[in-house]
């Protein structure tokens, strides 16, 4: 295993920041701004892919910016981990752009500029979060990011999207000032270092089982864009966003970079064995399943379905909680590539929801009866989308489910193995009755009117179709992958 | 110099202090702080302070005294307290 | 409010208070201030400055720095009255009397200045009639006062005094021309903007000395260095770069003593005063 | 016991100072009207100022000034012998000169701004200025 | 020792040309904006000359007048000295570019005058942290004080001369408190300058009279730093000046005090003696503590950007305070390199708030409706400071943070560490308010009027004057920039500069 030195990570990281000035000079001509971002888009994806084969074949490639406080530098260290993590956030930037074209024009936004320009921000921080190489650089771009996805959730500028966007600071920003700055300061303190390595930063005794259980506790709800409860509530206040940031930031972006975050500490900061010894992993995982069945719960209740969505994806977030915090290998694995399979799916789901926004008006669930029919693609797409969210074949969903369930086997609690199969019922019984509706009901009123309701623009109809070709793509081919996750964890 | 005298100059000074701050008119608080001053500058001779009492003398118990009067009749002698 | 002061008071007067006990006996010669620096200003002063008064050397050659910021602080202060009070905009009324009747006419309303001419002459508003006697003797002794500033700031090196007295006796002596006059007659004297310029000559004098030094070769109003340019030892040279500065002071502290008085006597409209 | 009257007795001067300063302080923490705040002000400072001169003084010494020195500068051939415990230490008058001239600007500022709130208030007590800006 | 003019240059420069500016303001006018602007360069550039010489060889020790120090007054420039003298004279040269075209509204007739108090200021402002003489320090102080009531006193004239003579009542408390402990150390060691003074100091850890006169300098620095109880002065007097001396004397005047304080602990009084001798530190960070709290919770309250941001610096007081008194190396560092963070910090708010309140006249939040849209550059800018303030990594605030708290769980002081979270809470909250004001209520005025079209343009106000953007610009940037290096900062300047005055355990 060899660290090799390279600015491809910088480069990949920057790309997103460095389009921003062009966005803002060409933001009188929407088409060279929007292939600009393709663009971008592009060319971060092939950075990204360019550094797969060296990650694959095990080497480390590292990257130092410069020192920030002795022990700690600015510094970027692309492994199995941050490679995974940036693929899917980087491809999926590329289809949500795409996707921005249909849904921010065909509704005539207002400050589409604006909405790009931090789109790139929140992206180039999502790529600096997936490459950090320390703690300290990590918590850097998850700052970043918290504040460049607030113009995003209150694009509307209207009283509600206020204060959603009041909730969804106090959360993300309140909890990583008070719980994670301190919690990381201490760590500091203590081990003199914050960078990640795979067996953890504390040497053995240098911390006692109390201090390393309010420190564990300070940082899985610190990083609250993970949503665990009782610190999720911005999630479905942050919906109120136009789609495509539901879709990329909440789906994918924000959530994920927590979760990732709470992976990088469980894993790099502790240490498996550490965690293990202390017998912590159960603390974190019995969270991770309550929130798991109530949200499930919660979710079924709601009618809107963006907040149906929302609240789902609070409890898959969970399950990526669980399956890390099972400290078993197979357990891991599954919480890691549920990172990748949930995100295809939720985008899928986001995006249908956006799309039947885009062309009917409606957001409740209630009144989706019949559209089926109307729009074939977006609730086929939308049905592979659920699929992978339960956990089914033929997607990549099931894979992830498969793994933590033996992850749960592995381990001593079998607990966890009646939480996922209950859980796993209850994302069935809140996302197929949509479907059924959707194709086998009939609205009564809905067909007095003299309007065709048709699929949505073709900006709009393309990336869902990627995204569910992908997820069922996902299902035969997910050994890119689990190879990265084994490579980082060493399995 | 004998101390009797320097204690004396000395309570001269509190007591000029304590008129100047507690009279009910400006004017005459103006005046007591000349007196004041001038006690001050004394005390400064007694003690050898030759320069710093010469300043004293023209700063504090002439041209401040001076300055005082002439803000007080700019603005007004009448005071609460 | 009243409680609360005595409380602050009584707390600070004791701290002040028990410290007492530790300092050495009021007047003892073996005191450490009174041996450490001291001793040596007292000793070397003559030796090294030529100047028998301590005060004076010490004031303006040892610690010369010092001063240059206290007059600094003295420009200050005449810069900060005339920036917090004067006032351009005029009074509305105007007082003139005829001098051989006494009769006292009233011009109201933003009217000009009647021209100087001797028949009228203008007056205050609160005007009370000049004492013949505070005139006459204010007439003679102004000279003497000033004169008297002068011998102050000129002897500042061998007796008590210096620019700094000498500069307020100086500038008394136009308060009092302001005061037993008016205001008028003495602002004829001296103008605003003469006042104004003096005061920054002054202080420039002080700097200007000091920045020669530094051309000199020297550090910051080094004296010693002036012998380069001018035919006296270096020692004596140094009581020289003395009577030059406390010249400076002088101006400066004169100037912004007058500027001080009538910017509060008249609020800042120079034109009537006490 | 008779240490502690010894004490009063070869320190009873910096008493008087300090409770001189504190009266001072007193009237510029508690007096309402601005002019009568300025005279404490003036006090406090008089009396860390005569506290300094009382820091240089020495019994039996005479005044900073060297005697027999006019003239010829010391520097001659007949060198001057100076004791340094004959002479008042001057160093202590040259801060308070200094103190003096920073509270003489101190003072008139201070005058200046009060007439400057008379102009705009038409009175000098505190409360009322405060009452005045309350009801703005 | 090392031949060089520039200490002296340094002051004299600015005074120099606030001598020759009040002199021309009699003559002819238009020359004193050049005189004092040149005045201000050669003392920018002399600080940054400085700083090179200090860097490359150690301390400078200038005498004034050309004696040795303990009789004469010595000009002491080490690695801190240098890096504030270049902060200061760089705010003061960029704030008078900033603040011209104001000035010349507001002033008019004493236009020359304003200016050269205004250069008084600096010098005064570069005195006290150049000398290494005690006394000198009070004389300069006086210089800095008394310029700054009369330009308090320049603002509104209703409320500005009473906040400024409130001001001048509590600064002259104090300066004579400051005045009376350098008396009590004066009598017990005889000597005025620093390092003397410290030398002598040595064998005298017990004395009562040294305590007091401790207590008392400190006292006189809080009070002139307006450390918690003691801020009474400060809200108000920063608030109702005009803006262009509020830039001037907001983000300069308390850093310097904080400065000095620092200075006096490590270079007179000494480690050992304040951390070990006496048992004051626990108390102070106590009081430190409270003050970071109570300056956030005041600040909520407030209605006027400028108030909020005056309370902010009250609390931010607490944070330097605090950290310097931790009693450990990088509480100090915390310390120090918030001296230098927030000096800059405060400086880009009041920029902004100058930016708004010349074109609304007004720096009340219900005047704020909209302000992205309308200036969208002074608020990019605000939203940097903002974060900077709340300590969002990039930017500087959070790197004098990390060190701070750090500090604080190394000396176990976890209620300081407590404080310091929550005021980051709080003004996090409170930037937000401001920003959510800003950025909401335009659009809901703009929909009613022309729904989505033409959002950004609005009639009436416009971007402020591009001298102010540019400034507003130079000083944005250099909160990333100093907080990229502020690792080099702590390790070329502040820790040789600890471990010269033996503050490195």
């Amino acid at each position: 295993m060899d660290y090799i030195t390279s600015i491809k990570p910088l480069l990949t990281v920057l790309v997103s920041l460095a389009v921003i000035p062009f966005l803002i000079v060409t933001s009188k001509k929407p088409n060279i701004r929007e292939s600009c971002t393709f663009i971008a888009g592009g060319v971060k994806f092939l950075l990204v892919l360019s550094m797969l084969p060296a990650i694959l074949a095990g080497n480390k490639i590292v990257f130092n910016m410069f020192e920030i406080a002795s022990g700690v530098s600015i510094a970027f260290k692309v492994d199995g981990l941050g490679m995974l993590f940036a693929i899917v956030a980087s491809s999926l930037w590329i289809v949500t752009s795409m996707y921005s074209i249909g849904y921010m024009r065909t509704l005539n936004e207002h400050g589409q500029t604006r909405y790009y320009c931090f789109f790139a921000l929140a992206i180039f921080a999502t790529i600096g979060v997936a490459f950090s190489a320390n703690l300290l650089t990590l918590y850097l771009f998850y700052e970043i990011l918290s504040l460049a996805t607030y113009p995003l959730v209150t694009h509307h500028q209207d009283k509600k999207s206020r204060i959603s966007g009041r909730r969804y600071l106090i959360f993300i920003l309140g909890t990583s000032i008070a719980l994670v700055l301190p919690a990381m300061l201490y760590c500091y303190h203590i081990t003199g270092t914050l960078d990640f390595s795979i067996h953890g930063i504390f040497a053995s005794g240098q911390i006692s089982k109390p201090a390393l259980t309010v420190v564990l506790l300070m940082f899985v709800f610190g990083f609250a864009k993970a949503g665990l409860m009782p610190f999720h509530s911005w999630l479905p206040a942050a919906m109120v966003a136009p789609t495509p940031v539901s879709a990329l930031l909440h789906a994918v972006a924000v959530v994920k970079v927590g979760v990732f975050s709470i992976v990088r500490v469980i894993v790099c900061i502790f240490g498996i064995d550490l965690l293990a010894s202390f017998n912590l992993g159960v603390v974190v995982a019995s969270l991770a399943s309550i929130t798991i069945i109530v949200s499930s719960c919660i979710a079924m209740s709601q009618d809107e379905l963006k907040r149906r969505l929302a609240f789902s994806t609070v409890s898959q977030l969970s399950y990526i909680i669980l399956g890390v915090a099972l400290l078993t290998p197979q357990g891991q694995l599954g919480g890691i590539i549920h990172i990748v399979m949930h995100a295809f799916g939720k985008i899928t789901l986001f995006f249908c929801a956006g799309a039947i926004f885009v062309a009917t008006g409606k957001k409740y669930i209630s009144q989706m009866k019949g559209l089926g029919k109307q729009m074939p693609i977006t609730f086929a797409a939308f049905f592979i989308g659920a699929l992978g969210v339960i956990g089914l074949p033929p997607t990549g969903g099931f894979f992830s489910k498969w793994f933590i369930l033996i992850g749960t086997i592995e381990s001593t609690q079998k607990l966890f193995l009646i939480v996922l199969l209950l859980s796993s019922f209850l994302n069935a019984f809140y996302f197929l009755p949509i479907i059924y509706q959707a194709f086998f009901s009939k609205d009564e009123k809905e067909q007095n009117l003299p309007v065709q309701i048709k699929e949505a623009p073709l900006f709009c109809v393309i990336p869902i179709v990627i995204t569910a070709i992908i997820s069922v793509i996902l299902f035969f081919t997910p050994n890119v992958f689990i190879n990265l996750i084994k490579i980082a964890l060493g399995i | 110099m004998p101390w009797q005298i320097d204690l004396i100059v000395l309570i001269f000074v509190i007591l000029c202090a304590i008129t100047a701050i507690s009279v009910k008119d400006l004017l005459s608080t103006a005046i007591l702080f000349g007196a004041y001053s001038f006690m001050m500058c004394l005390l400064w001779a007694i003690m050898g302070a030759v320069d710093v009492a010469f300043t004293e003398a023209s700063v504090g118990a002439g041209v401040s005294t001076v300055f005082f009067v002439a803000a007080v009749f700019n603005t007004t002698r009448r005071t609460k307290d | 409010m009243k409680y609360i002061g005595l409380l602050i008071v009584a707390v600070c007067g004791g701290i002040l208070l028990s410290a007492t006990s530790d300092f050495p006996d009021w007047g003892y010669s073996q005191s450490p201030a009174s041996t450490y620096l001291s001793n040596h200003y007292i000793e070397k002063s003559i030796e090294e400055t030529g100047v028998p008064n301590l005060v004076t050397s010490v004031l303006a050659d040892y610690r010369s720095f010092d001063t240059m910021f206290e007059t600094a602080v003295i420009f200050c202060a005449g810069l900060v009255c005339f920036l917090l009070l004067r006032n351009y905009n005029r009074q509305k009324k105007f007082f003139y009397r005829h001098i051989s009747t006494g009769v006292v006419l009233c011009f109201k309303d933003n009217c000009k200045n009647l021209p100087a001419s001797k028949k009228f002459e203008q007056m205050d508003a609160d005007w009370i009639p000049h004492d013949l006697i505070i005139m006459t003797v204010c007439r003679i002794l102004i000279p003497f006062i000033q004169i008297y500033a002068l011998y102050v700031v000129a002897h500042g090196d061998f007796s008590p005094g210096g620019g700094f007295q000498g500069g307020v006796i100086f500038g008394s002596s136009f308060i009092l021309l302001a005061i037993s006059y008016n205001l008028q007659t003495a602002m004829k004297k001296i103008k605003e903007k003469i006042l104004g310029l003096l005061s920054a000559l002054g202080v420039l004098i002080y700097v200007g000395i000091g920045i020669i030094c530094m051309f000199l070769g020297g550090n910051f109003l080094d004296y010693s260095q002036l012998a380069k340019i001018l035919p006296v030892d270096p020692i004596h040279v140094r009581a020289l770069g003395m009577l030059g500065v406390e010249i400076g002071v002088g101006i400066a502290v004169m100037a912004v003593m007058v500027v001080i008085y009538v910017n509060i006597a008249s609020e800042g409209r120079h034109d009537e005063g006490l | 016991m008779t240490d502690f009257f010894i004490g009063i007795m070869t320190k009873y001067n910096y008493w008087l100072y300090i409770i001189l300063m504190m009266i001072g302080l007193y009237a510029m923490i508690v007096k309402n009207n601005l002019i009568k705040k300025i005279v404490g002000m003036n006090i406090f400072q008089t009396a860390i100022i005569l506290f300094y001169i009382s820091i240089g003084y020495k019994t039996n010494a005479t005044i900073p000034i060297i005697k027999n020195a006019h003239g010829d500068h010391g520097t001659g051939a007949h060198k001057l012998i100076i004791h340094a415990a004959d002479y008042i230490n001057p160093l202590p008058h040259v801060l308070m000169l200094t103190a003096i001239v920073v509270s003489v600007a101190t003072f008139g500022v201070a005058l200046a701004l009060s007439v400057k709130i008379y102009q705009r208030y038409q009175t000098l007590e505190e409360d009322e200025i405060r009452m005045r800006l309350r009801e703005k | 020792m090392i031949k060089t003019f520039y200490p002296a240059l340094l002051v004299i420069a600015p005074l120099l040309a606030a001598l020759l500016c009040s002199g021309f303001s009699w003559i002819q006018k238009k020359f004193c904006y050049p005189i004092v602007l040149v005045g201000l360069a050669i003392s920018l550039f002399s600080a940054f000359k400085l700083l090179m010489i200090v860097l490359t060889s150690g301390t400078i020790q200038y005498r004034m007048a050309g004696w040795a120090p303990p009789f004469g007054i010595e000009y002491r420039i080490d690695l801190l000295n240098a890096v504030v003298l270049l902060i200061v004279s760089a705010i003061a040269l960029i704030n008078l570019v900033a603040s011209h075209k104001s000035v010349l509204q507001d002033m008019k007739e004493k236009l020359g005058a304003f200016y050269s108090v205004y250069v008084l200021f600096v010098t005064g402002l570069l005195g006290v942290v150049a000398t290494g003489d005690l006394f000198n320090l009070y004389v300069l102080l006086e210089i800095t004080s008394l310029t700054s009531y009369a330009l308090i006193a320049m603002g509104d004239p209703d409320r500005s001369p009473i906040a400024s003579l409130n001001y001048l009542f509590i600064g002259v408390i104090g300066a004579s408190f400051y005045l009376l402990g350098v008396g009590y150390l004066y009598i017990m060691t005889g000597s005025l300058n620093m390092i003397n003074v410290a030398d002598i100091l040595q064998n005298l850890h017990g004395s009562s009279a040294v305590l007091i006169g401790f207590i008392f300098c400190m006292l006189g620095l809080w009070i002139k730093m307006a450390l918690f109880p003691l801020h009474i002065w400060l809200p108000n007097a920063y608030s109702y000046t005009s803006i262009s001396v509020g830039r001037l004397i907001a983000p300069l005047m308390t850093k310097i005090m904080v400065y000095v304080m620092i200075r006096l602990m490590l270079n007179v009084f000494g480690f050992n003696y304040i951390f070990e001798t006496l048992e004051l530190s626990k108390v102070v960070v106590w009081i430190a503590s409270i003050a970071i709290i109570a300056g956030g919770v005041m600040a909520l309250a407030q209605k006027n950007v400028k108030k909020i941001f005056a309370y902010i610096i009250v609390s931010e007081i607490g944070y330097m305070v605090g950290g310097a008194w931790l009693g450990n190396q990088t509480g100090m560092t915390g310390s120090i390199l918030h001296i230098i963070n927030d000096a800059v910090m405060t400086f880009a708010l009041f920029l902004v708030v100058g930016n708004i309140t010349f074109c609304l006249k007004n720096a009340h939040l219900n005047n704020f409706k909209g302000l992205f849209s309308k200036m969208p550059w002074t608020m990019a800018g605000l939203v940097l400071a903002g974060f900077s303030i709340i300590g969002v990594p990039p930017t500087c605030g959070f790197f004098s943070k990390w060190y701070l708290i750090l500090g604080g769980i190394e000396a176990g002081a976890y209620h300081f560490v407590g404080a310091l979270i929550i005021s980051s809470l709080i003004c996090a909250i409170l930037f937000f308010k401001i920003f959510e004001i800003s950025f909401f209520e335009s659009s809901i005025q703009n929909k009613q009027q022309n729904e989505h079209k033409n959002h950004d343009k609005i009639a009436g106000i416009t971007e402020a004057p591009v001298s102010m953007l540019i400034s507003l610009g130079l000083t944005s940037a250099t909160l990333i920039i100093l907080g990229v290096y502020s690792d080099s900062i702590v390790k070329n300047i502040i820790t040789p500069f600890l471990t010269q005055y033996k503050m490195v355990i």
